[in-house]
Formats: C-alpha cells, structure tokens, sequence
C-alpha cells in the first residue's frame, strides 16, 4: 500500500532522515520505533506532505505522491494523528472533531463516525462546546485520535496517540487500533510504548539516527535482545 | 428639550453614525484575523481603495449606486487576493512582520491611489435622499441608518458563515493550526485568499457606503483605519459582534467626550480605551482566548 | 552524577549497529568543539567584535571629511536614528512588547528639552537630564498596559496613547506652541564652543550614538538582556522561573523611553525646531521599518537599518510621486525575501562556514 | 538634458547643464497633505513652462529640483539641506506654514530666497530676510473677513468651529482677534482634530447658541463636511470662511445648496474675475485637465514673481541679489497686487466674495 | 515535616469544578506522585500551587507560609519550581542561555551597574556562565551548550527544562509528565536524574505522570486524584491495589 524508497530529509542542515526505505502492506499494522530524534516524526510527516522530501520517492496504492500538496492527500484516504496533538485550541471540541471530516460529503455517515467516537471518548462528548484549548493534556490527545478517525481513512498514520494517556486509556486506545485493523485498515504506528506496539503489530522497524537499524516481523523483534533491553526494558 | 439634553442625544446619534462606520471597519480587521491569523494593517488603506473604485463608476462614470457597489466589492477582492498572494510567505511568520509587510501595501496602495487619482479627492452625493428627520430638535440622517442596516446584517453573515459553514469552520481552524489543515485536506493558501478577498470586500463595502458621509480621498484611511483597529480590539478582536460593540462603544465614546472637551477628544477617548483594555484585556465581548497552560 | 551515568542511550546506537563507530547523541547534529573549546571561540567573537566596533566608530569619525554639508546633515541623522533604532529594538526586539509610541518618547525628550531651553533659559546639558527624566517616566507611564494586555492589544493600546500624546502637543498651545510648534532651539555649547555646524554637532550625535550603543551592547549581552529575551520567548515559562516580567517589561519600556528622549533632546537642537508634525505615525512606522528591516533582537541591525533606510528615503527623492510607492515596495519586499533582517545577509553567509562545525554525513 | 519645458505634472528633474537656472521646489507631493504640495508644484510649472517656452531667462533655461516633504518636517529640512547643497538660486518651499518654519533658518543661512504660502502670520516674524510670502496672511483674510461680516452686515452673535492643525489654529486666533477688534466674542467656540468626520457634537453646542453667523476655520474638505452636517441639523445661520470657502472643492463638499450664500475672503475669487484669469484658467486647463483655483493660482503668481525677479537680478543672479529685485517688485498678479515689506509680506488686502446661483462672485 | 501543604483547595472554570477540595501535604525529602485519569485536574493542582491559577477556595501553605496568593515569579522565589507540561523552552535562546537568564536574578545586577560597575557585570556574567555549566555538566548538557534549545531532540529539551527549573535553587520541584514521549531507556535515566535531585540536592519532588511503572519505582507517596478530588492516598503498593484505583485510572491490566 505504501512504499518509501531511500527517503532523505533535511531540516536545513540537520539532516534528519537519511535514505530510509519501508513498505506497509494492505491491511497490516508496522510500528516505528526509535529514539528521540530518530527521524521517526520526520518520516510520517513527509509522507504527509508536510515536509519535503529531498531524495527518495514515496508512493502509496502504487501512485507517486512525493512531494504531493498535503491537502490532496487526505481524499487518497490518508488519515494522520500528528505528534503534540495539534488540535485547534480555540474552536469546540466538536468542530474539532468536525475538522476531520472536512473532506466528506455524507452527512449521516459524519454523524455516524461522530457518535462513534464519542462511544470510544465519552468525555468528548460532555466536553463537546468546550474550548478545545480548555482541555486537560490527555483530553487533548483522545481529541487528535478523535479528529483522525472522522476522516475515515485506509491508512491511518499515528504518531505517539498514547502520549500522556492514562493507563486505562493507554489499553483503550490500542483496543482501538486492533478494532480498526481487525476491520482492515492499514496503520502505521509510531509508538514509545513498545510493548503494546509489538504486540499489535505485525511488522516494525527500528530507526536510529535516520537510519533503519532493523526490520522485520514483530514477534522476533520483541525476542531481540537488544530491542529488549533498550525499547521494553527487560 | 433642555439644550444639555439635545447636545447629549444629538451626539449620540453621531455617535452611533461614526459608530457604526468604525464597526463596518472593524469587522474586516475581525474577520481576517479570525480566519487567517493576519492583523492587517493594510485594512484602512483598501478601505480607501474600495471607496474610490466604487465612486470612480458611480460619480465619474455615473453607474447606478447599486451596480458601483458590486463592481467596488469585486474588485477590491481581486486586490486582496493579490494582497494574499504576495504576502503568502509572512503567513507563518510573528505577527510583526506581517505588520510591517501589510504596512508597506498600505504605503504602496495610498501613494498609487494618489497617482492615478489625484490628492484631491471626489465629494460623492448621498445615494438616497438624506434630509434628515427632525425629532424634537433632534436630527437623524436616514443614511446612518442605512449603514447600521448593512453593518447588522453584514455581521449575521459572516456570523452564519464561520460559523455554519464547512469553510468558515475550515477557515478559522486553518489560523490556527496551519500543518495540521492541510493533512487534513483544506486548501490553506486557497482559504487565505478568499479571507483576504472576502476582508477586502467587507473594507470596499465600508468605503463605499461611507463616501456620501465623508469624501473620498487618499487621506480618508488614516484616522478610520487606527479607530477601526481600536473599536475591533476594544470589542475583542476576532469576534464579529464584538466589532459592531466596540465600533459604536468608541463612537459614542468619541463624541460624547467632544461634547465636553472637544479639542481633547480624541485623548481622552484613548485614554478611556486603554483602561477599558486594562480592565477586560481581551475586548467588551472577549476574543474566544484559552487560558489552560 | 557523572556523565557516563547518563549518555546510556547511545549505547543504543552502538550496540544495534556495532560497525558503526561510538557516535554522539545525533551525528548529523554534533558540535565538534567541547564545551571549553565553544568558551574560547566566543572570546575570539567578543575580541573579534570589539575589533569591528573600533573600526566602525573610526570610520564614522572620519567619514564627514569627504562629505558636504547636506550629506553631513544626513550622516547626522543616521547616528541619531541608530539611537532610536536601538532604543525601539531593546523593547520590541529583545523584550518581545508591541511599542508603538516611541514616536511619542521621541517627541517628549524634544519637546521638553525645547520648552526648557526656549522658555525658562535652561542650557542644553541642564536640559538634557531632565528630559530624559521625562521621557524615561513617560515610557513607564505608557508601558504600564503591557503588564495586562499583549501583541496586537499593547500595539493599538500604546498607539492609542502615542496619538493622545500628539493630541496633547498640538492643545497644550501656551506650553508647547500648538500645531506649529517651538522655533529658535538653541545650538548646544561644548566647553565654550558653540556647536551651529552640521559638522561639530555631528560628533556630538555620535558621541551619545556610541555612547548608547555600547550600553545597548551590554544590556544585550548580559543578564538583563537575557532576561528581556526569555520574556520574550515565553512570559509564563518567565514567571515559574522566577523573573518578574513586570518589571522587566517596564524597565524594557523606560529604556525605550530613555533612548527616544536622548534622540529627541538631540534632534531638537539639531533642528532648532520642533513640531507635532514631526512625531507622528508616519515617524513611529519608520523607525519600526528600520528595526525590522535591519534585524529584529540584533542591536547591529538597527545600526545597518538606519543607514540603509535613510539612505534609501533620500535616494528615494528622485522618484518623485513615485518615491512612497517605491519605499512601500521595497518594505514589502524586503520583508518577504529577509525576513530575517539585514543582518540575517551575514547568518545566511555564515551559515555555510559554521556547517563545517556539524559532521554531516 | 532637462526635460522640464515638456513635462505635463511632476516629472522635471533638475539635472540641466550649468547654463540652466536652478530653483528648488519643497512641499509635500505623498501623504496626507498631498494636494497642497500638487498644486503648489502645477502653479509653479506653469510659470516655469511659459518663461522656458519664451527662451528662458536671457537665454537660460529655468530648471526645478523638486523634492518631496511627505508634509514632515523633518524631511523638509533633508530638502532643504539638499537644495543648499545643490546650489539652487531660489526656491519655493514650502506651500504649508510647519515645514516652512523648520527649515526657515536653513535657507536663510545659505541665503536662499524662498517663497512659501503657509498662512501662519508668525513665519515673517522670526527675522529671516529670505522668506516672501505669495499670499496674504490668516490675519489680513480674517479680518477682512470679519470687518465685513461685523461692520457692514452688523453680525453680533457669532461662532466658531476650527481644527487643531496648524492652519485651523491660525485661522481661529486670526479670526478671533478680529471680532475683538469689534467687541465681539465667539457665542460658540468649538475645536474639532483636522480627520474628523462626524460634528454632531460641537455643531449641536453651536446649535443651542442659536449664531447668527458660523466661522469654519478649516481646509477645504473639513470646512465642506462641517457645511453640510451644519446644515443637516438644523443650523441656519450663515457660514463665512477664509480661502478655502473660496475653492471649487469646498463646493463639491458641501454640494452646491449648502454653499449657497456662503461668504469668503480670498484673493482669488472665480477663474473668470477678469481676461487675465480667464486665460490663466484656460492654459491650466488645457495643462493639467483641472480646474483652476485660488492655490494654483497664488503659485503662479508667486513664481511668476520669483522668476521676474530672477530676470531683473542677471546675471547676479546669487540669493542676495534676488532678495533685492523681489523687495523692489510692483507685481500686479492674478490674485492681487503684490509689494513686498522686508519683512516678506507682500499681499495686504484680501477680497470678499459670496456664492450665487452655485457660482463664486464678488461682494462688496 | 510537611514542606508543601494543600488546604481544602478549589478551582473551578465558569462552573466546572476542576479541582474540588483537594487536600494533601507534601513531606520534606519526599519523592511525592500524583497520579489520576485525564481531566481529574492534576495539572490544574500544579497550576494552583505555581500561582498561575488562584484558587477560589482553599488555601495553599508552603514552609509554613501561604503561598496562594502570591504571583507565579514569588511562588518560585518562595522556593518552587515547575516543569510544564508542553515544554515551555525559551526556544531561540541556546540551551547556555537558558540556564543563565535563570541564574541571573541571584547575581543582583541592577541596570545602573551596568553604567556605574561595569567590572562587576563582566565578573558577575562570569561567574554565572560559570555555574551555568557546571549545572550542565550535572545534566550531561555540555555537548549542546551552544545550540539553539528548539533544535535539540525532544528528551534533550525535557532534560533541559529540568535543569533550567532547578538552577533557581528551589526547595520544591514539580513536574507535570516528565516522562511523556520518552521510550524505555530514556525513562529509566529520566528516573535516575529525579531520584538524583532529591537524594544528592535535597529537593523534594512532586512528580504527575502516567507512567506507573516509573511512578512505582520512584515515589514514596502517590496522591490519586479522580474527578477533581482525591481518591486515595498510600504508597505505590498500596495504591496500585486499590481496587477504586483500578477501576477509575488503571484499567484491567494492571
Ligand atoms: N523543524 C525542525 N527544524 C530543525 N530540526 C528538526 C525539526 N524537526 C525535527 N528536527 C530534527 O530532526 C531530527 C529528527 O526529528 P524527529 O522529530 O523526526 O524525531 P523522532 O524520531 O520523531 O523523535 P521523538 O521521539 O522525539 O518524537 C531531530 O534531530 C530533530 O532535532
Ligand atoms: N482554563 C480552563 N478552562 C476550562 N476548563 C479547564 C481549564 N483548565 C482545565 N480545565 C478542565 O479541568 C479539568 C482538569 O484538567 P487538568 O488539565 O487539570 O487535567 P489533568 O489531570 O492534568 O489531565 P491530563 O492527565 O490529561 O493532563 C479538565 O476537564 C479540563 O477540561
Ligand atoms: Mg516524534
Ligand atoms: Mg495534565
């Protein structure tokens, strides 16, 4: 469904991405792993449009979209959870949420995604003329997983949805992603919780440095010692 | 009537003439900021522009009033989606530098109009008859009454149409969060255009409709533009009906106090305006501000 | 706690990637030189500095011998907008506030000075402190919003109150001549010397120019300086951290007002006249120009501003009716395509040769 | 090579060769005060274009520097430096009385003798030999005005509404002190800032101290606005003014019913007071595709004046000698009789004119 | 001792009740954990004790003293310092500068120094740079001394803001999710740096985060908050027992 090929990004000097290829089948979960400054955020914004990138090609459904202008993107079905939420602090919570499906026309198919994400949050809901900015951190974060799941992709890119959750909330965000796999979408998961990440997965690959260090199937990767040690501490 | 009391009511009624100019003006400042984060201090200036465009059809080339209007909006549209075009790579940046670019059109389209128009400007008659009615020794000009209709309905239409519509609602989240728009498929630079247009519209309108009142020349942007930006901060920038209540807060304001001190007016109407600030830092009706840190 | 406690992550670089050679937190990212190294280089920098700034001022000191008298007369009033310049760019550049009555500042130290010395018979050097009294109280006065309202609010709020100050110049008729304001300023003396040339008063201008600047300079350089920034770059970080924005943001202001009411006391006898006229937006939107345009947060930009704006507002003269809308264009483009200022010319320069610094692979 | 013989409105730039005659020209040509500057610059043209067309003076041609003030006068004294530097004969500067002022002692120091139409009695008085005035100051058009108004229509209750500008502050004094010449003070007297729009408030006070007469003491488009708010509320009493009643725009502000009647004190009535302003109008005209009035005019006659003496001076034509033939100068111009004092004074009397019919007309 | 006491505190926004009396102290060398589901105002708490919101009741004490209502810069005068949530970096200031502008108000310049005593301004800055890097060299920050703070990686900055709170010298420091964003690795030297904070400098920490497995090795005492109010108190064993604790913030795994 997506391939990247040798993708090089730069933030003027700093060279942030340097030749990473990665390829996301239909219907699969691959997660991202890295450490801070691994280039991770760097990549799922490229595919977004949202930087340039200086070399490499990305395409998604076998058509070219290096470089596309981001607002195109969304009608090919790409939703995207950005990193820091990136919510709208002065409009409601529900035009929020609005925002999402900005690119749909199907009004009863928008307030049907409306109340299922209201089922999923419900705090939305009690919360739904509020300021949006006026919410609490986590609140923040459901709103952005919110937000995305109104534009009701087939690729979904998330970066870091469980970002300042509660645990329980943690559980019920990754409870959602296995929902949305099961009934096939194609996510792309960047996570600093390991753990859940692999274990939802299906493959992932280890950036370091813009670089990818490792790939492969999640399974093994959770068996790798060094993955072990370093991303689920044990 | 007790000649303090016709002095008070009288200016009141001015008041809420020049009141009701200052909100037509604010509401363009409003709206633009309000959809595209731009404090346009080019506002005043386009506000001229539009007024001229639209008395050059209707006074020299004797249009209608009504066809003039509607070619003055079209065309000081086009010149905001000019405006937008080139100023497209301050969008991102601190509000002063889009400050001194929207400075620098001011400058270029107040010396322009006075090259291809002339210094002198054109006296434009009142487009319905404006004997005014007397009122117990109060008099009220019919066209005031004109401009404080279009400014209410002007501000119910843009109300609707940020509020009610997908691109209004678009419009205001593209200020806000611009990277965010685009990856969720808004068209930010298309949007920044039409705000700029629809912005430049709402200050050809304004211009237009107050040409009979004043008088249409270069010079007619510089006190309208500041007192405009002052009524659309005092009513809490960004909001439309704080621009209609901070338009004829700070006209009513103006010739209340030149009833008493006239040289002074325009101190003293300051003077009250920054404490009021101080008071409410964010307008009478308040921008819509989040103060969660 | 020592260092090697917390560089654990890069084992993670290594371990995964064994052939790689032992890497520091980013390559990409890396500085070359140690802390200590960084030190020397940023004493070279301040030598380096003090080098160019000697160099500057002896430039400026000869410069009126190859030039006439009107081009003196312009000279004079570059080294007087640098005061200005700086002024402005210590509260909107360094301190982050929206001032847009420095005009107003500006008008107060030459208006008082005129008064005093017209008047009551004061001489200029008795003059000059008290106006700058005045001004720096009148900075104070007007900065005192910015404690409650911010950005677009402070800017109309301090306009506001820069157009009432006007207002006040042309009423006050007994005290300040109304609209057409104060003639037959007095030239200064210096020890017995009256200064009635374009050219000895110059090195008066320039004497409180360089004066002012280096005072700027270690401001901004130095803990206030910082302290200014950091309110600038986030007010309520400011606070946790224990700086009293208030009274940075005011003090930012008062020296604004000082450095405007050195300026005004300056142009004030340089002119002999002084006029409402002369104060007005049309003036407070110049000096912003120039501050952008030269580099907002950089003293040195304000200097290149005021020589580059003047220049260009006298070379602008042939354009006739033209000359505003070229001046406007110019602003807009210079904003546009540098954004950064005049002195960002010089980072963009230097950008190539500090990149050696990075490792880039 | 100049270009200034073919030039229709501003683009002469003085750049001749040395055989040609440098004037300099200041005043405000963008900015708010920019129709001051404009058609101080047309008048002078005119002069400059016929005297150049006849083959200058003794075979030298005029040629102007003209440089922009923006109506600051910090920017004026820029120019006029630069005038100073660039060696220029005489000059016109400038047509406002603040930018006047500021660069009065410039000019006077390198001896440049200028003329200037700023109203302000005060600028004769500051000791400059140079200055020369091509109009008649506030203080003759007002109390002509108000001996006019007081002594021969025996006027008592009267008003007053100006603006804090320069020129509106002179009128106000000067109009002021004429009614106390006749024992008469103001029933009314109210102060308006020169961008105001909206009245309501001082002329309502005017309004309840039921004048018989109404002084508007402001430019033209002001004075218009006043005229017609005044009207609009009721105010009935008659509106008198200075010079910028006289003017075509104060009109076209008003709209003809408002100026009806209305009674001014000019050197320049109308365009077609005699065969000398009829062709004066004309040649504008046909120049410039505008109306002519009592501004271009005043320039005209001003360089008209600048000029002869110029010619009368050659060859010494240096600024003392200059300053010499002016203060000798018997000029009979368009808008009057001139005869300089050394002071710089050189109009003493000014006209009264009314509108009838829409059309300006003497009175008297 | 109790260093840190909250009385009965309330906050409410237009109605709302974010916080509702809330009391609980905080002892003197404790490293002390407040944790609850999203929106049962754990921030807002913080923003109460930093002196950014005040309280509409209830009082906050610290050594002895109320402190609620004092401004933000006297809190933190008082001896209190905070991270945010989103970091709040002076982002075009180098990370040098940042500490500096911190250190700067204990050097007691005044701007006539700077005519009157110059010397003693240049000697002061020295100084200060000085315990600038000292302090850095503390947080393994020296490397990135000159760059700007907004192009250093995101665990960087979080260390950075850390730093910069403790060079005001405060008795108490608070910390809203440290450990947001940080994967395994860097959490666990995140956990080393608080603990070194307290044990080595004496500073008493209050620490939000959801990180429980974080929370479980540091804290001594965890505060959990649900609904604006105070669901329980104990240790993290304790805690992580509670079966209200499971239900409202922990979820079924834990
Ligand atoms: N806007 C920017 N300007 C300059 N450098 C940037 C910018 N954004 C990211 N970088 C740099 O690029 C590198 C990669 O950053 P990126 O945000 O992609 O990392 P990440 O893997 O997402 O890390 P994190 O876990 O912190 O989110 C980092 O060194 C970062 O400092
Ligand atoms: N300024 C404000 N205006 C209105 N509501 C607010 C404001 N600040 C906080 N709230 C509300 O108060 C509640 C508590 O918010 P708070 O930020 O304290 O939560 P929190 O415990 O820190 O949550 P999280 O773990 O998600 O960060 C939330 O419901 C939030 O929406
Ligand atoms: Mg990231
Ligand atoms: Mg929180």
């Amino acid at each position: 469904m997506l391939a990247i090929q040798d993708l090089q990004v730069y933030y003027g000097k700093v060279h942030a991405v340097k030749g990473v290829s990665l390829t996301v089948q239909e219907g699969e979960v691959v997660s991202l792993l890295g450490s801070n400054g691994a280039g991770k955020s760097s990549i799922l914004k490229t595919i977004c449009g949202l930087t340039k990138a200086v070399g490499g090609s990305i395409s998604f459904r076998g058509k070219p979209i290096t470089n596309t202008k981001p607002y195109r993107l969304v009608k090919e079905g790409i939703g995207y959870v950005p990193e820091g939420r990136k919510i709208y602090p002065l409009l409601t919570v529900k035009e929020n949420l609005l925002t999402g499906a900005y690119h749909r026309n199907d009004r009863a198919g928008i307030s049907a995604d409306l109340e299922q994400v209201y089922e999923y949050f419900p705090i939305l809901q009690t919360k739904r003329d509020v300021l949006a900015g006026n919410l609490s951190g986590g609140q923040q974060q459901m709103l952005a997983v919110g937000r995305a799941l109104l534009t009701r992709p087939n690729f979904l890119i998330l970066d870091e949805p469980s970002m300042g959750l509660a645990p329980s909330v943690v559980a019920q965000i990754f409870a959602i992603i296995k929902t949305l796999r099961d009934q096939g979408m194609t996510i792309l998961l960047v996570e600093q919780n390991a753990y859940h990440a692999l274990t939802l997965a299906n493959r992932a690959y280890v950036l370091e440095t813009g670089k990818i260090a490792l790939e492969g199937n999640a399974e093994d990767l959770k068996k790798n010692h060094q993955v072990r040690e370093i991303y689920l501490g044990m | 009537m007790n000649p303090h009391v016709t002095i008070l009511l009288q200016s009141l009624i001015g008041g809420i003439g020049m009141g009701s100019i200052y909100a037509l003006v604010a509401l363009g400042y409003s709206m633009v900021y309000r959809s595209m984060g731009l404090v346009n201090f080019a506002h005043g200036n386009i506000f001229m522009v539009g007024a001229y465009i639209g008395t050059v059809f209707y006074v020299s080339m004797h249009t209608n009033f009504v066809l003039a209007f509607a070619l003055a909006l079209l065309l000081t549209a086009g010149l905001g989606m000019i405006v937008q075009k080139i100023l497209r790579p301050l969008e991102k940046m601190d509000l002063i530098y889009m400050m001194l670019g929207t400075l620098g059109i001011g400058i270029v389209l107040q010396n322009l109009s006075i090259i291809i128009w002339g210094p002198d400007g054109i006296a434009v008659p009142f487009p319905i008859n404006n004997t005014p009615w007397m009122v117990k020794g109060i008099s009220i000009a019919p066209y005031t009454l004109v401009i404080v209709g279009v400014a209410a309905l002007i501000v119910i239409a843009l109300q609707l149409f940020l509020n009610r519509t997908k691109i209004g609602l678009a419009m205001r989240a593209s200020a806000q969060e611009r990277d965010m728009s685009l990856a969720l498929g808004m068209n930010v630079g298309l949007m920044n255009g039409l705000t700029l247009a629809i912005g430049s519209a709402l200050a050809a309108c304004a211009g237009m409709l107050v040409g009979p009142v004043f008088y249409v020349s270069p010079d007619m942007s510089t006190s309208v533009g500041i007192n405009g930006f002052a009524a659309a901060i005092l009513g809490g920038f960004g909001s439309m009906p704080g621009a209609i209540v901070g338009g004829l807060v700070f006209g009513i304001l103006e010739q209340l106090v030149a009833t008493q001190v006239s040289a002074w007016s325009e101190v003293i109407a300051f003077v009250i305006f920054v404490v009021v600030l101080i008071f409410k830092p964010s307008g009478i009706v308040g921008e819509r501000v989040v103060d969660k840190l | 706690m020592t260092s090697q406690d917390m560089t654990n992550r890069d084992l993670a670089g290594q371990e995964l990637q064994p052939e790689q050679a032992p890497s520091t937190p980013l390559e990409g990212f890396a500085p070359v030189s140690e802390g200590s190294a960084s030190r020397s280089a940023a004493k070279r920098t301040w030598r380096n500095s003090r080098w160019w700034i000697s160099m500057a001022v002896a430039l400026f000191l000869i410069l009126p011998i190859a030039l006439n008298n009107y081009q003196v007369h312009i000279l004079d009033l570059v080294v007087l907008y640098m005061i200005l310049a700086i002024g402005l760019d210590l509260t909107m550049g360094y301190c982050g506030q929206m001032n847009l009555a420095h005009a107003a500042f500006y008008a107060v130290g030459a208006y008082t000075s005129a008064i005093l010395t017209t008047r009551f018979h004061f001489t200029f050097w008795e003059a000059l402190p008290i106006s700058i009294v005045f001004s720096t109280a009148c900075g104070i006065l007007i900065g005192l919003p910015s404690l409650k309202v911010r950005s677009h609010y402070l800017a109309i709020a301090t306009l506001g109150l820069a157009i009432a100050i006007n207002d006040m110049l042309v009423n006050l008729n007994g005290l300040t001549g109304g609209p057409t304001g104060i003639t037959g300023i007095p030239k200064p003396h210096v020890f017995g010397v009256a200064l009635d040339s374009e050219y000895l008063y110059y090195y008066l201008v320039l004497t409180f120019t360089v004066l002012l600047f280096l005072l700027a300079k270690i401001i901004t350089t130095h803990s206030i300086g910082r302290s200014f920034r950091a309110v600038r770059e986030d007010h309520i970080a400011s606070q946790a951290l224990g700086i009293n924005i208030a009274k940075q943001q005011i003090l930012a202001f008062a020296l604004s007002g000082m450095y405007a009411g050195v300026a005004g006391v300056l142009y004030a006898h340089m002119l002999s006249y002084v006029s409402p006229d002369t104060f007005q937006m049309n003036e407070m939107f110049f000096m912003l120009t120039i501050v952008v345009i030269g580099g907002m947060g950089n003293i040195y930009g304000s200097i290149a501003g005021a020589v580059i704006l003047i220049v260009a507002r006298e070379w602008l003269n042939q354009f006739q009716n033209w000359q505003q809308v070229v001046y406007g264009a110019l602003i807009v483009a210079l904003v546009v395509f540098l954004p950064g200022g005049l002195v960002s010319i010089k980072t963009l320069f230097q950008h190539r040769k500090r990149s050696q610094l990075y490792r880039v692979k | 090579g100049s270009s200034s013989t073919s030039s229709t409105s501003g683009s002469s730039v003085a750049s001749g060769s040395s055989q040609d005659i440098k004037i300099g020209e200041i005043g405000a040509m963008s900015g708010n005060l920019a129709s001051l500057g404009t058609w101080d610059s047309q008048g002078l043209q005119m002069a400059v274009d016929e005297v150049n067309a006849k083959g200058g003076i003794h075979g030298r041609k005029v040629v102007i520097e003209k440089l922009d003030d923006q109506g600051n006068p910090s920017v004026a004294v820029n120019d006029a430096n630069k005038l100073v530097n660039d060696k220029v004969v005489a000059a016109f500067a400038t047509p406002e009385s603040t930018t006047t002022l500021a660069i009065l002692n410039i000019l006077k120091q390198a001896k440049i003798p200028h003329i200037t139409s700023g109203q302000d009695p005060e600028i004769t008085k500051k000791g400059s030999l140079f200055v020369f005035r091509d109009t008649a100051n506030s203080l003759i058009f007002d109390k002509t005005l108000a001996d006019y108004v007081v002594g021969k229509m025996g006027m008592k209750k009267i008003a007053v509404i100006s603006n804090s500008g320069a020129y509106g502050k002179g009128e106000h004094d000067a109009f002021v002190s004429a009614l106390k010449a006749h024992g008469i003070s103001p029933v009314s007297d109210q102060v308006v800032t020169p961008d105001a729009k909206d009245f309501s408030a001082q002329l309502t006070t005017i309004k309840e101290a039921h004048p018989q007469v109404l002084f508007i003491g402001t430019e033209e488009i002001e004075m218009g606005l006043i005229a017609k708010q005044a009207r609009a509320l009721g105010i009935t009493a008659r509106i008198v003014g200075g010079q910028p009643a006289a003017t075509p725009i104060y009109v076209n502000t008003a709209g003809k019913a408002v100026a009806e009647g209305t009674i001014f004190a000019t050197t320049y009535i109308s365009n077609d007071a005699n065969a000398e302003t009829k062709a004066f109008a004309a040649a504008y005209k046909k120049k410039f595709g505008q109306v002519a009035d009592s501004h271009v005019a005043k320039a005209y006659d001003g360089a008209k004046m600048l000029l002869e003496a110029i010619d009368k001076a050659y060859p010494n034509i240096d600024g003392t000698h200059i300053r010499d033939e002016l203060l000798k100068l018997n000029y009979h111009g368009l808008t009057g009789d001139f005869k300089f004092n050394d002071q710089g004074e050189g109009m003493f009397t000014a006209q009264i004119g009314t509108y009838k019919n829409g059309q300006p007309e003497p009175l008297q | 001792m109790e260093l840190l006491q909250i009385k009965q505190v309330s906050r409410e926004f237009g109605g709302l009740k974010a916080i509702q009396d809330v009391s609980f102290p905080v002892r003197q060398g404790s490293i002390h954990g407040v944790i609850g589901p999203n929106g049962s105002g754990k921030t807002t708490l913080f923003n109460v004790i930093s002196g950014y919101y005040k309280p509409t009741q209830g009082e906050v004490w610290f050594e002895n003293k109320p402190i609620h209502a004092l401004s933000p810069f006297q809190v933190n005068r008082a001896g209190l310092a905070r991270t945010f949530q989103n970091l709040r970096l002076f982002k075009k200031m180098t990370v040098l500068e940042n500490v500096c502008a911190v250190l700067d108000r204990e050097s007691g310049i005044r701007i006539w120094d700077y005519v009157v005593a110059p010397k003693r301004v240049f000697r002061i800055e020295k100084e200060t740079i000085r315990k600038a890097e000292a302090l850095l060299e503390v947080f393994d920050l020296l490397e990135w001394r000159d760059f700007l703070a907004e192009n250093l990686p995101y665990g960087v900055q979080k260390r950075l803001e850390i730093a910069r709170a403790l060079a005001t010298h405060p008795k108490l420091l608070l910390l809203d999710e440290p450990a947001a964003g940080l994967n395994h690795t860097e959490t666990d030297e995140l956990a080393r740096i608080i603990r070194y904070i307290r044990d080595e400098r004496g500073i008493t920490v209050l620490v939000i985060e959801h990180d429980m497995k974080l929370m479980m090795t540091i804290c001594e005492t965890i505060t959990v908050m649900n609904e604006g109010m105070v669901l329980t108190e104990g240790t993290p064993n304790q805690v992580s027992k509670n079966k209200q604790v499971i239900t409202a913030y922990l979820g079924g795994e834990w």
